[in-house]
């Protein structure tokens, strides 16, 4: 059994995450976070039941969707915040935005605009930390829908063959936008896989095992034994984390491709709930304890918003510089 | 013509699908999301409906997969038009587009014919940050064997895309984001514009300003800014860089004595370099200033709006460089 | 029990490739031919045994070591042979050479100078053919090497997915230049699959069967199960065919990766070898008979190169035609 | 300096790959049949029996994958060079190239580098058809955040080679297959050449003519010629794209007055465009005479040695474009 602490740390990641994304939310719908936003409500069992198996040292490569990442691998959300309001304090300046934030300094290489890139990073991560002969380790997190791009295939392979200390989570959120990974309707196929991805995985001589991603302490156990398989130095595993995501694919989508019912349905059985009943029911924590967490949560992301909002913004001539290392040319 | 409405550039593309799948069974749509969703921009909404899961075929993320497909069914017949959702994401699928659709007929000694479209979108203003901002069309031109496609209005839109389908070679069909809300006169019958014919969208005498997709708008702003001024600009859209209507721009800055070419893609090997060589081996003599280039310098696209408006081209831009070059007159 | 005559024409055709290519290693040796040149010597059995199941209206798409398929598939030889030697009566014009011969007339969609691209061409194909309704089916060829590819991984779950009359053929000669599949060695790991690409195969839920490539009767036999398969509109199969090349990669590989001891020991089970056994075990053919269809078949291919050096090479103004359907521009 | 030798270009780069992996055990080198075989064309030859397969890794077909590895190790620390075996092949792993290797650095808000070197060879005139003898260095400078390097001697492919590894960014590195085999003069010791710096390799004053890689020697082949005519050309070779040596080829220009820009890429969007398109702008009024450009027309590269000669830019084809410039004056 994992301590108290360390539970209502990962309770309080979750609420944070939580807490960060329905507030962008409503800050989008006010027109004051532009360009592509990805919100990960609904997930957060998967970012914090792996992340907090993660050591110093380890490294992380993340999706479009990469809020829960960050704020479970400790990315400041002042910085996260104020990137997404694209100000000169923001993660990067103010020139990433939303879907590339990336902090090396706490192992994030990155989100990323492009689904299933993050594989072949995660993959070369992995070959330096076993070159370097250390014990570290490198978690890939991907979509259910980046199963399919080549990328992904081709990293599950070469992980496989050298032998390399890389953790695949697969989110599964039901959905890639409007394609379905699980259940076919009339009018598409069950696009994501024919069988899945689990068995994909063992096709490639990789071990997997398919988990509740709604569950943090199941994703916790799963990731847990994957994590000390690699540190062993016994190479890549795979878990298939089934999960569901409650807003749009992106802000401003219709969702004409679901039905409200079906996110109720979910609702029911959502991350914070469950874990919530469970530190209750264990003793760990009480209701009122875990409302002063989540009250924690969303003081904090004020802040983080007031932080954002006071920020200046970059300097135009920002454009111009690390391009490269050197002057721009 | 018959009737001609005031529609948008979504809804003119939209019912040149209609139209040409009604008209040839051949025609099939393919892309992520073009189904259900009717594609995150619209332009495929309502064709699964009407023409149902066997021509309107929602893809997994399998960009080399699925384009590769396509060109497959176009070499057997078929008449696919397949989406990439937006040109960012080239990176994963270029060799079936460059490779092999591009390269067929020609290797194949002229055997075969690959009549394929390829929609994409392209373009910044929307903060949408490095990955999915960019415009490249430069590169689909720098290769061999693609017919290139950009179109700036509404009408264009419908009969470039109806020409598009039912030519027999590969095609890219490049979508401007910011357009797709612009509204514009457009025939409600099906009707085609033959490729590499320039449209002249303003007459003038003092300076050439060559613009294609949004940059044509942003041009005609600067164009009637200038006026008032007492610059007379000619405004050319060449609305396909490939066929290239090479001899309208010659005409025009023979008469004219002076060029701006302006351009969203990233200056450095870029389109509006090309236009400007040809112009400086073919107009010498004909020249009365330099041939200046409005184009986005070449970083990658930031996401904190006022770092995108600092390096995007706009009739500011414009008004600047062609006042540089009727100065130095 | 197939008919003599079958079978004997099954033997021609792969006599008719070895005779080919020992011819082109000759020509290529005297630097008659130019290029990079693949041969299929020691395969023939996997292009025979696998095409002797096609019918009319079946298509192909094949490799950077196409010969052996497109003999196969009946291309004309004197063709292909002066498309080897740059020749304008070549298949292909003189335009594609060794690496990109195709013949769409009879089925052959082309060889493939991109190791895996043939995968979502032929996922393409069958669309087509399932689209229109036929029985007819597509016939994937491609390496060992070939199965870590992106495109080929994506293209096993397209057809998967869309259960799509396509027959995977992987095969297997257990290099990939100088990388092994099979065996690894002290400085290189299996660096082709950690499993064999007939398991991963499963893990698409694709199935497959591992043949013994040197034996034509047998690969036959697995062919004719999975193309019926795909007539009967069941999906996709994989045959993982074990096979063996006796030349270099390529022409002019001094092959420091393998032993000629090697090269002996599966010489011993030739697949021409071991088909002319068992049809003269079994009574189907004498020696004579058997060295006739030999001597024949080498005749045809010296009658080839006849033809091939006494044909013009093309006009120079032959490089500017066939990029597209019309005049170059 | 030290010992200086006639070597080969390939010697040269081996020799840099040698003496920069004993410096610093962070290189390492990673590509298709880089170790055992040595890299195809020999460059990498020695260096697995050297140092082992930890930091010699022959990789699987998965460019995608590895070379996306290679950025994944570079970010966590590695200093990797790797290999794509051809341009060519970039359209299966851009995305890895541009999208992320190129831009990680500006994205993430210049708190990070990405010290990868992506080897790949170039080029034409071996008959290697459409798939293996482009250059394509355009597209590559085209997008942001790639340093291009393109030598043309063995002293600069080792000095070039030198500085790429030790440089803190992305960097692609160019080698032209028809200059693997030529000899020059190259110090023993390790040196680095500065990037951005052009070498005027004759000096003249009829005419500046430009050009990289291969295409130097055809213009020192044709600066040659022409000399006896009396014209005198001067020569430069600006060895990297990016950054580019602009000064370098004003200054020329201004003295000269006319301008030859050579560039084997295809001529539609390619280098030589940018190159006059700078001058252009930049040389208003210094201008004697059309820009002329000496390029390869945009047509897939045929395979026959007729048809590629027809294609291919080289010495009589830019003398003949030098004395058109020289007459018009
Ligand atoms: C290569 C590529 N193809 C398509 C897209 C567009 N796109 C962005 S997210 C997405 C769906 C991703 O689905 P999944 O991997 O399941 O992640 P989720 O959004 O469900 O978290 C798509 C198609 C992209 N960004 N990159
Ligand atoms: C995408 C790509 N990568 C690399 C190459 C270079 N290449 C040509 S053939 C080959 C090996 C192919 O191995 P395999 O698929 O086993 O086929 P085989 O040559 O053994 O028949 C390689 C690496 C290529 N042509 N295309
Ligand atoms: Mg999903
Ligand atoms: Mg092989």
């Amino acid at each position: 059994m994992l301590p108290p602490e360390k539970l209502l740390d990962m309770y309080y990641k979750m609420v944070l995450i939580r807490a960060f994304e329905d507030k962008v939310h409503e800050l989008f719908a006010q027109g004051k976070i532009p360009g592509f936003v990805h919100l990960y409500a609904g997930e957060e069992a998967v970012a914090v039941g792996v992340i907090s198996n993660l050591k110093k040292g380890d490294y992380i490569t993340s999706t479009h969707r990469g809020h829960g990442h960050c704020i479970a691998m400790g990315v400041d959300i002042k910085g996260m915040m104020a990137e997404l309001f694209g100000r000169k304090t923001g993660t990067c300046k103010g020139k990433g935005g939303s879907m590339h934030i990336a902090d090396f300094e706490v192992g994030m290489l990155g989100a990323n605009g492009i689904v299933g890139a993050g594989g072949p990073l995660a993959v070369g991560a992995a070959l330096a930390l076993k070159y370097k002969g250390t014990d570290n380790v490198v978690v890939c997190f991907a979509g259910d829908g980046a199963q399919n791009q080549g990328a992904i295939l081709e990293s599950l392979n070469l992980a496989a063959i050298w032998k390399l200390p890389v953790i695949f989570v697969v989110e599964d959120n039901q959905y890639a936008i409007s394609l379905r990974s699980l259940t076919p309707s009339k009018l598409q196929p069950r696009t994501s896989t024919a069988r899945s991805v689990a068995e994909r995985a063992v096709g490639f001589g990789i071990p997997s095992v398919t988990v509740d991603g709604q569950d943090v302490l199941a994703v916790y156990e799963a990731a847990k034994a994957a994590v000390e398989r690699a540190r062993r130095g016994e190479g890549p595993s795979l878990l298939d984390c089934k999960t569901y995501r409650y807003y749009g694919h992106f802000e401003g989508d219709p969702m004409v491709y679901r039905s409200v019912e079906e996110i109720e349905e979910w609702r029911k059985r959502d991350p914070i709930l469950l874990f919530k009943q469970r530190l209750i029911r264990d003793g760990i924590a009480t209701e009122e304890l875990l409302e002063d967490i989540r009250r924690r949560a969303v003081k904090e992301v004020e802040d983080a918003v007031e932080f954002a909002e006071r920020s200046p913004y970059p300097e135009p001539s920002e454009a111009y510089t690390d391009v490269f290392t050197d002057p721009y040319y | 013509m018959g009737e001609v409405r005031e529609i948008t550039f979504v809804e003119a593309l939209n019912e040149a699908l209609m139209q040409e799948m009604e008209r040839d069974p051949n025609v099939i749509v393919m892309g992520e999301d073009v189904g259900v969703y009717g594609g995150i921009f619209g332009v495929t909404k309502g064709l699964l409906q009407k023409f149902g899961p066997d021509r309107v075929i929602d893809t997994p993320i399998s960009e080399a997969g699925f384009i590769g497909a396509a060109v497959g069914a176009a070499a057997a017949g078929l008449r696919p038009v397949v989406e990439l959702m937006f040109v960012d994401f080239f990176g994963v699928c270029m060799d079936q587009i460059y490779n092999q659709a591009a390269k067929m007929r020609y290797m194949f000694g002229g055997k075969i014919k690959i009549p394929v479209t390829i929609r994409t979108t392209i373009g910044g203003g929307l903060s949408a940050a490095a990955q999915h901002s960019q415009v490249l069309y430069s590169i689909f031109a720098h290769v061999p064997g693609l017919k290139v496609v950009v179109p700036s209005t509404p009408y264009d839109a419908k009969g470039l895309l109806i020409t598009a389908i039912r030519d027999d070679n590969p095609k890219i069909f490049f979508e401007h984001k910011l357009l797709y809300g612009v509204r514009g006169p457009v025939p409600k019958e099906p009707y085609t514009i033959p490729f590499g014919v320039a449209d002249v969208k303003m007459e003038g005498s003092d300076v050439t300003v060559v613009a294609v997709a949004y940059m044509v708008h942003e041009a005609l702003k600067a164009a009637n800014e200038l006026k008032k001024e007492g610059i007379s600009v000619e405004v050319i859209d060449p609305r396909t860089l490939v066929p290239f209507d090479k001899e309208a721009v010659i005409k025009s800055v023979k008469k004219t004595g002076r060029l701006v070419v302006v351009d969203e893609d990233y200056d450095r090997c870029g389109f509006a370099s090309w236009v400007a060589a040809i112009v400086a081996d073919e107009c010498f003599g004909y020249l009365d200033a330099p041939i200046k280039r409005v184009t986005t310098p070449t970083v990658p696209i930031p996401f904190s709006p006022v770092l995108e408006k600092e390096i995007l081209p706009n009739a500011e831009k414009i008004i600047k460089a062609v006042k540089e070059v009727v100065r130095k007159a």
